[in-house]
């Protein structure tokens, strides 16, 4: 296994320990946004190709030497969609902390049962 | 300080943002040459206002060369600051004694406090931590005996500014004025 | 090209001593600081990164990355002075 | 041109959508009546067709083939629960005021019709599921805890027989009734479905047939549910749609007897799943009669009885013999007739006095003579004395368990009887005898169209009681065998032979002088009612005894040890228990803390993994 | 503590568990089976340069598509969320010269750049998002420096909604034209731009749909940074 | 390779070690301002000689263009502008937000000004008050 | 007409809430006539595309920008997707009506947008024949949906969105690595191509990346344990909102879990996953039922009821069998109509009472006998009682099950279904048999109207369910026959 693969799935994990164990919301949403950064990474590792370039078909580069260029379009895709969560994540922790003036989650609950 | 004309102004920001698409493209092909006029005058047209105030007056050449004579100047003290600086990371006593001093400047234009203010960061041992007015307050890694031994606030003041900004207005004053 | 390995080495040592600052703190300013540098050697690895692809196109990639890390860690420091 | 069976079918049920929608005071009763009527007539004038050949009708709805078939049997009960139906309809003229009452009460009607017609398991148990519900919400109207209980258990008996319909589904590729019963029959020899599979089935069929039947101990819903609703609509609720429980026992040795066998075996010489039955069946009569006895409220005593005489019929179908057979059969009409009759007399009582407990009444054969009358018929019916309907299908049954050398179970029966024998005498008296409270001075005779509800069910009390043969003769032919002999007026068995008309003669003249005597005793005996048998001992508020009040309170201590059991609070408590649990369950799980519910996901992920390493 | 070794345990778990799966494919190694057609086809089909972005504008131009409504749905979304009856920017203290000097002198190149990076973007590695990210930026400059500065919020919605319709309405042109959602009816039907592959004027309506947009994610982010840099005003 | 190239190399050589210098100072130095001190110069001529040295190395290679050397020449000036406003954004969050200097400090002649400025303010406002 | 012009079910919505901000100043009734319109034309299109599949047999693919499959995305109007699609549009067109009542919170121009964009997102999720494309729409749906469950802006809201947000953002990461599983091992990302090419892919690479991807749309599934967030959302939701979550936001999930099921019906070790997904359908059936047991907020009870109802047809989509199937979709479609009934209602009796509590509805056959009688309706047939819709799919999902061999699984949601009763009867019972506290209210005459139309359909459905039946199971089809899918989608032959 490469050490993309590896620093991708740790990222995943060290964003989901975050996520499982921090008490403030915008620690859990940062954990959240390093599960994604890790995602992406795994997806471009996955479509990069030894020895092979970027595939923009300029300066020399021709499709026999050009990595995979599905998973980079997936990732730009999958990067601006973690972008438009974390915006709308961090506009309801506004309001929360307006309405509950606190971000710690064990004290965010009032909806239960 | 007058302001320029608008379209002393937007002639100016048009140029420089010509400039910076010929650098940032490098290529002589129409098509990119068309574009990056377009763009520039576009782009100039809603940003002029806040790009500059003396318009076309910033291409006088004296102020051209005062600004070429500045850049190898100023890189020479960055990199004396960066041997300096390099002197005290790797020294293992760590000699350092910083602090907090008060400059002033003689500078008027606000790109001129910019321009001191940045190469107050970059070059010996010193931060801009605020700029109010013509002061400036500098972080220091070594305030020498003179300056914080100084008697009077006046006293500091001169000292420090001739250590820290005077060696750069020079330059600057000819060309941000 | 060889010697791409040494800058790489060097680089890869400076990002690791900036991340146990990013991790230590221990103000979260420190960390700022620390994430800045990150930010600037990132654009630098970008840089070398195209010369040693022979890509111009990567530059590109280095001055957008630079002027949006420009515009986080500003933010991030208003925020921190509590001016926002 | 629209079939006869859909018009027996959704007669009811079109016409109470019809009185519901209007609720026009009087249309809505001449509708309701009509559309209860209607099943009668088609069934009547399609008898003689019946009994040549089978008349059927299939409808594919939803991809189900639903089939509904009109042949001796389902006519038997079909013809029962349209009689009782339009008995019912009758009462509830004089007795429901809102066309709520009238849209259920008759979309259970549909739901009972359909369930006797249905020929397979999707329509039975869609029209078992329209009953359920349709009796439910006559009785949710008036008391929710109560129509809770019932409908709790009944969907418990629903759903398992869903599971039984699924699993037979599954193994035979089959819904009808037809297919399914062969291919058991067939696998009763292959042995495809293993034994295990099979008892879970009729475990699972016995549940659902044993709620609606009323059997101990699914039987707790029905005092409950009997009494709070309206008492016109009870006379229908326990005299015609108990019966589909009934009817499901039949269907169970219909479909599933040779298999049952095959796969349970005998015991003692006794089918297995038969005997259970007919245990269950003892059990009930036994139960349910202690328990009628040491009510003190008309409508709980025979809504006790109610389910002791539905015992009665499995007692008799669980002997597993064509006379036990016959006797069931004849006692899902005779009890239909006699305790749709004590239900339409009970709201008459309910109606014209506003009360429902002994304690309150008494001295109304002078106020209502003619419920009097009717109810006399039906206590006598009850109580199994000649020469009324329930005394001669008591009879058989007797006959039958005898033969078929159950001795412990023909106990039960007796006993029963003798339990019965004890509340309808108090019912007799206690209501209509003694001395009258003062606020019952005013009460009138029953309102003319409950009147003629309780004429069209005394009818057959008296008919049937007469002439039994007429009724053992139908099910001579429906069973296709000589079962009983005989002939109108009299049956005889291979141990015994009763002469009803004898009978008859006889007890028309002992009546005579009964009714000379009570004439002269109402005179005379003007005594207060709490005075009773207590000889002298000054009579307190805790030891009151009277007919009217705590009668049988020493049986009650007697018993006292086994009252504590109750079948019915441990269901309660089950239930509390659940929705204990609920809360538990989803305070727990749901606790409001986002990082708990993400934790969830990484168990689930945990899980996943694991399930892939392992 | 204890919850924490526990997450740890769990997470180690997963991870296996997930390199498991990863182990089926390996690293580096070429398992390219569209993305070949891809980069075999992709000049002649597009007229693009760059692989990449003739998948995100054209090949799978409903992903790019969605994108755009993505972040169309944040921007508006926090704009929902944050919308106060009156408003005002929550900052206190004014950025000192130094901020607020820098930020003018660097708006208009930041603001270039940005488009420099969509127009190109069938070209080299920019496009829309990194474009309008780009612009952005210059406008977050400017509210980080000074304290009163808001964007013109109705102009910039109203942008923003016609950049989307653009986008859609280039699209259906194409069904118009060729037939086909989303067809590149300027490569494909009028074929503009064969003769000048890797040059700015080629690409179809890559270029078209790019500066779309950057114009729209350039709005919108900003749109998005002036919610969230604003607080209500009780009256 | 030519000598461009080769001038080249050296700068990004050169660059390196700074950055590595620039990280070194984030270690070594006790307190934020001082690490900010060591560190934002390196990095920013670190930067500057990587930026110019590949400029320089791609122009002396045989797939360079002057578009290699003007690019990373707008990259350089880009980062010479905005790493000391940053670095000026920072210690200025460093002194607001409350970190106290290293306790070695000898002058803080800023919290003077401060001090005297929200003095004036408060004249200001009783002055209001009175009036 | 051109068939690709079904493609106008994604470009309208689009373009119509790109068009929002150029009304906005016309105000708010006028931005809620707009949204009337606009989904009501896009019902009007999904009828055309409904009547074009069902007429010809054949499903219509939407082939974007020119680019044949597995090159281009394709949408795959089939049977399902038709019938789906049809059914998000009618119920966005009834809530565009309920908005006039129900929604009053500024800025209703942004709820306009978003509005349009989850119904946008649900229909491109049951549209979409590529699997990456698939999360983009399921982001939309989600993040839509995150926005409009805070929309009122209360503390409550604000709270249920968060934690549909950080759940949500779990489920969508975990997917999104086992589409690059799945993608890394077959170099594809076009369904029909994936199901083609399952067979070969290495089995533990197809199991991790479909157990990944099942995870992640189990959790817009509202399966159990990944559900928590849903009760809170749905109560938290704008009413209008929460009847498009349970109506069809939930579904376009539920499809997409199947769909992508059955794709890999054939990869190794398929049968384990589906036993897991029996497992977890058949737990939240019982977890639901029994936390809408005494639940005092009715919203929320029916919420937990609604979720129960989606884990019926969780089990029902994977029993594996073509009957499974079949019964799912229609009970798909009942749960839609009788959930849309009874937010509606419920939500309509928060909107007048100012909130759902129990309490509330004491009386409410007196003081609002309509939407009383519609509440009840809703919930008998909730129940499955005969002659209401949800009677049939329930019958055929329980005996598909034991069919299947799950007859423990089919015991425990039949036990759950008994606590199902009993809730409902007591709301029932509260509404029509205790005493009212208040005046009679003049009801609305939108909602009522809507209200009696799904009444309608519930009951038109419950005596005469043969057509949506025999639709229900030419949908079912769709999702159950991969060859067919396969052999209808014209992949060009990349890398065959
Ligand atoms: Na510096
Ligand atoms: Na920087």
């Amino acid at each position: 296994m490469s050490v993309y693969y590896f620093g991708a799935i740790a990222l995943v994990l060290i964003g989901l320990y975050a996520v499982l164990v921090k008490k403030n919301v915008l620690k859990i949403l940062i954990g959240l946004s390093i599960m994604e950064t890790g995602v992406n990474l795994l997806l471009v590792s996955i479509g990069y190709i030894s020895g092979k370039s970027a595939p923009i078909l300029s300066e020399g580069i021709t499709a026999s030497n050009a990595v995979d260029p599905i998973p980079q379009a997936l990732v730009l895709t999958a990067i601006v969609i973690g972008v438009a969560t974390t915006a709308m994540a961090l506009s309801v922790a506004i309001i929360l902390y307006e309405k509950y003036g606190t971000l710690n989650v064990e004290e965010i609950r009032r909806l239960r049962g | 300080m007058e302001e320029a004309g608008k379209i002393s102004r937007y002639l100016y920001t048009v140029i420089v943002l010509f400039l910076i698409w010929l650098l940032l493209t490098a290529s002589t092909d129409p098509q990119e040459l068309g574009m990056g006029l377009i763009l520039s005058l576009v782009i100039a047209a809603f940003t002029y206002p806040v790009f500059t105030t003396r318009g076309l007056a910033n291409l006088h050449p004296k102020r051209i060369v005062y600004a070429i004579a500045y850049i190898p100047y100023f890189l020479w003290a960055m990199i004396m600051a960066n041997l300096d600086v390099a002197y005290r990371v790797l020294h293992p006593k760590r000699p350092i004694r910083p602090g907090i001093v008060h400059c002033k400047t003689a500078l008027k234009t606000n790109p001129g406090k910019l321009a001191l203010a940045n190469s107050i960061t970059l070059t010996p041992g010193t931060i801009t931590l605020d700029v109010d007015g013509e002061n400036y307050f500098i972080h220091w890694i070594w305030v020498p005996d003179e300056v914080f031994r100084a008697e009077s606030d006046e006293e500091h003041v001169e000292k420090a500014s001739s250590n820290i900004t005077a060696p750069f207005e020079k330059f600057l004053k000819v060309i941000f004025g | 090209m060889i010697g791409i390995n040494i800058y790489l080495i060097l680089i890869a040592i400076a990002t690791l001593l900036s991340m146990y600052r990013v991790f230590r703190g221990p103000t979260t300013v420190d960390r700022l600081v620390a994430v800045d540098i990150m930010t600037t050697i990132t654009t630098g690895l970008m840089v070398l990164f195209a010369l040693y692809y022979k890509r111009m196109i990567f530059l590109d990639v280095a001055l957008v990355y630079a002027v949006l890390a420009f515009g986080g860690v500003i933010a991030f420091a208003r925020y921190m002075e509590g001016g926002l | 041109m629209i079939n006869e069976l859909l018009i027996i079918i959704l007669a009811p049920l079109i016409a109470g959508g019809i009185a519901w929608a209007l609720d026009i005071r009087g249309i809505r009763e001449a509708i309701g009546i009509i559309g209860a009527a209607l099943p009668l007539a088609m069934l009547a004038k399609l008898y003689s067709q019946v009994l040549d050949e089978a008349i059927n009708y299939s409808i594919t709805i939803s991809g189900f083939t639903l089939q509904f078939q009109l042949n001796s049997m389902s006519w038997y009960f079909a013809a029962i629960a349209s009689l009782v139906g339009l008995a019912m309809a009758f009462g509830m003229a004089s007795t429901s005021k809102n066309g709520y009452d009238w849209l259920f009460a008759l979309m259970s009607f549909t739901g009972v019709l359909g369930v006797f017609l249905s020929q397979d398991f999707v329509g039975f148990f869609l029209f078992w599921e329209l009953m359920t519900f349709a009796s439910f919400m006559m009785v949710l109207k008036r008391n929710r805890h109560e129509s809770l209980k019932y409908f709790v258990l009944s969907v418990i008996g629903a759903y398992a027989m869903l599971i039984a319909i699924g699993m037979l589904y599954a193994k035979t590729g089959a819904l009808d009734f037809a297919s399914i019963r062969q291919a058991l029959y067939i696998d009763a020899a292959l042995g495809t479905i293993t034994t295990r599979e099979t008892a879970i089935i009729f475990a699972l069929f016995l549940t659902a047939f044993g709620v609606k039947a009323g059997a101990f101990p699914l039987h707790v819903w029905a005092p409950g549910a009997y009494s709070e609703t309206d008492q016109s609509y009870t006379a229908f609720f326990s005299g015609a749609l108990s019966k589909a429980g009934a009817y499901g026992f039949l269907l169970l040795y219909i479909l599933m007897g040779y298999k049952l066998y095959a796969a349970l075996g005998t015991f003692h010489d006794h089918l297995v799943f038969a005997y259970i039955i007919a245990w269950i069946g003892a059990l009930t009569v036994v139960i349910a009669s202690f328990l009628a006895v040491l009510q003190e409220d008309i409508r709980k005593l025979f809504a006790y009885s109610s389910v002791g005489q539905v015992g009665y019929i499995l007692l008799a179908f669980g002997l597993g013999t064509s006379l036990g057979f016959a006797g069931g059969l004849f006692h899902v009409l005779s009890h239909a007739v006699f305790k749709g009759l004590f239900w339409l007399v009970t709201a008459a009582i309910i109606l014209q006095t506003g009360k429902t407990q002994f304690k309150d009444m008494g001295g109304l054969a002078e106020k209502m003579p003619f419920t009097f009358a009717m109810s006399l018929i039906a206590v006598l019916s009850l109580a199994g004395i000649p020469p009324m309907a329930g005394f001669a299908s008591k009879w058989l049954i007797y006959e039958a368990a005898i033969q078929a050398h159950m001795p412990l179970v023909a106990g039960a029966i007796f006993l029963g009887s003798a339990l019965a024998f004890a509340y309808v005498v108090r019912f007799l008296y206690a209501v209509w005898f003694g001395q009258r409270p003062s606020d019952l001075e005013d009460v009138k005779e029953a309102p003319l169209p409950l009147l003629i509800g309780m004429a069209i069910l005394a009818i057959p009390n008296v008919l049937f009681g007469v002439a039994p043969g007429i009724v053992t003769d139908y099910i001579n032919k429906m069973l296709g065998g000589e079962i009983v002999g005989g002939n109108y007026y009299k049956l005889v068995t291979p141990t015994g032979t009763y002469n009803a008309l004898l009978v008859t003669v006889a007890l028309v003249l002992g009546l005579a002088i009964a009714g000379l005597i009570y004439l002269y005793g109402a005179k005379v005996r003007k005594i207060p009612v709490t005075n009773t048998y207590q000889s002298g001992n000054p009579v307190t508020e805790e030891f009151n005894l009277s007919i009217r009040k705590n009668f049988y309170r020493p049986l009650a201590e007697a018993l006292a040890f086994w009252l504590r059991y109750s079948f019915d609070r441990f269901y309660e408590r089950v239930a509390r228990m659940a929705e204990d649990f609920a809360d538990w369950l989803r305070e727990g799980f749901y606790n409001g803390n986002v990082q708990s519910y993400s934790w969830y996901l990484a168990i689930v992920l945990l899980i996943l993994a694991l399930w892939g390493v392992l | 503590m204890l919850k924490r070794a526990l997450a740890i345990i769990t997470l180690l778990i997963i991870g296996y568990w997930l390199a498991q799966g990863l182990a089926g494919v390996p690293f580096g190694e070429d398992k390219m089976v569209v993305g070949k057609y891809y980069l075999e086809h992709v000049k002649e089909d597009t007229g693009a340069v760059n692989a990449v972005t003739a998948i995100v504008v054209n090949y799978r131009g409903f992903d790019t598509l969605g994108e755009v409504t993505v972040l169309f749905i944040a921007s508006t979304g926090v704009g929902a969320l944050l919308w106060r009856k009156k408003k005002k920017r929550t900052a206190k203290t004014e950025g000192s010269l130094v901020l607020t000097t820098g930020a003018e002198l660097l708006f208009p190149f930041v603001v270039l750049f940005g488009t420099y990076i969509f127009i190109h973007g069938h070209l080299t590695p920019g496009g829309g998002f990194p474009g309008g990210a780009t612009i952005a930026t210059a406008f977050l400059l400017l509210y980080m420096a000074f304290v009163t500065y808001e964007i013109p919020h109705r102009a910039f919605e109203k942008t923003e909604g016609l950049a989307g319709i653009g986008y859609v309405l280039v699209g259906l042109i194409g069904l118009a034209i060729g037939g086909y959602f989303l067809y590149d009816w300027i490569w494909q039907t009028w074929g503009w731009g064969h003769d000048n592959i890797g040059r700015l004027f080629s690409g179809g309506f890559i270029p078209i749909i790019y500066t779309l947009i950057g114009i729209k994610v350039g709005t919108e982010l900003s749109g998005i940074i002036d919610n969230m840099l604003k607080e209500g005003v009780s009256e | 390779m030519n000598v461009l190239a080769a001038v080249g190399e050296i700068l990004v050589l050169i660059g390196t070690f700074f950055y590595f210098l620039s990280a070194l100072g984030l270690i070594r130095m006790p307190d934020v301002y001082n690490r900010m001190q060591t560190s934002t110069k390196s990095a920013t001529l670190g930067s500057l000689g990587v930026m110019v040295g590949v400029g320089l190395w791609a122009l002396g290679s045989d797939f360079g263009s002057v578009a290699w050397f003007t690019k990373t020449i707008v990259i350089a000036v880009f980062l010479l502008l905005t790493n000391p406003i940053s670095a000026h954004a920072l210690i200025r969050a460093a002194y607001k937000s409350g970190i106290p200097l290293w306790e070695g400090s000898v002058v803080d002649k800023y919290a003077e000004h401060l001090m005297s400025k929200t003095e004036k303010s408060e004249i200001v406002e009783k002055e209001g008050d009175a009036e | 007409m051109n068939a690709q012009y079904a493609s106008l079910l994604i470009a309208l919505p689009l373009i119509s809430a790109f068009f929002v901000p150029l009304i906005k100043g016309l105000g708010n009734k006028a931005i809620k006539y707009y949204l009337a319109i606009v989904t009501a034309v896009q019902t009007g299109i999904a009828a055309w595309v409904f009547h074009q599949v069902y007429t010809t047999g054949d499903p219509i693919i939407v082939v974007a920008g020119g680019w044949k499959p597995p090159v281009g995305i394709n949408l795959y109007f089939g049977h399902f997707a038709a019938l789906f699609v049809l059914i998000v549009a009618v119920v966005s067109f009834l809530m565009a009506v309920f908005n006039f009542k129900a929604i009053n919170v500024e800025p209703v121009d942004k709820y306009a947008m978003l509005f349009l964009l989850l119904m946008l997102g649900a229909t491109g999720m049951i549209a979409t024949g590529d699997l990456f494309n698939l999360f983009v729409f399921m982001e939309i749906t989600s993040i839509s949906a995150y926005a409009l469950t805070a929309y009122n802006k209360t503390g409550e809201a604000a709270e249920a969105s968060l934690k549909y947000i950080i759940l949500g953002g779990i489920g969508s990461s975990f997917f999104l690595i086992g589409v690059a599983l799945i993608y890394g091992a077959t170099g594809t990302l076009n369904m029909a191509h994936l199901a083609q090419l399952a067979p070969y892919i290495d089995p533990k690479v197809v199991q991790v990346g479909l157990a990944l991807i099942i995870f992640g749309l189990a959790v817009e599934a509202e399966l159990f344990p990944l559900n928590a967030w849903a009760p809170d959302a749905y109560q938290a939701a704008p009413h209008p909102i929460t009847v498009m979550f349970s109506a069809f936001v939930v579904k376009a999930g539920l499809y997409a879990m199947a769909r992508i099921l059955y794709l890999f019906a054939s990869a190794t070790g398929w049968e384990n996953v589906t036993k897991l997904l029996v497992i977890m359908a058949t737990l939240t059936v019982v977890v639901a039922e029994f936390s809408a047991l005494r639940q005092k907020d009715v919203k929320r009870m029916v919420a937990y009821s609604s979720i129960s109802q989606i884990g019926l047809i969780a089990v029902a989509f994977a029993l594996g069998t073509q009957s499974g199937v079949d019964a799912g979709v229609f009970h798909m479609v009942n749960h839609a109509i009788v959930k849309a009934l009874l937010f509606l209602t419920v939500g309509y009796v928060g909107i007048t009472l100012g909130e759902t509590k129990i309490e509330k509805f004491s009386g409410l056959g007196r003081r609002m006998p309509l939407t009383a009688f519609a509440i009840t309706v809703g919930s008998l047939a909730a129940v499955g009682i005969p002659l209401f819709n949800i009677f049939w799919s329930k019958v055929r999902i329980l005996l598909a099950g034991v069919e299947a061999g799950y007859t423990w699984s089919v015991a425990l949601i039949l036990g759950a279904s008994v606590v199902e009763a009993v809730y409902y009867l007591r709301l029932i019972h509260t509404m029509w048999f205790t005493e009212a506290e208040g005046e009679a209210i003049k009801e609305d005459l939108a909602i009522g109207t809507i209200a009696i139309f799904l009444v309608l359909l519930v009951l038109f459905i419950g005596i005469y369910p043969n057509y949506f039946w025999t639709v229900s199971q030419k949908a079912g089809e769709d999702i159950f026959r991969v060859i067919d899918y396969v052999k209808n989608v014209p992949l060009m032959g990349v890398g065959a």
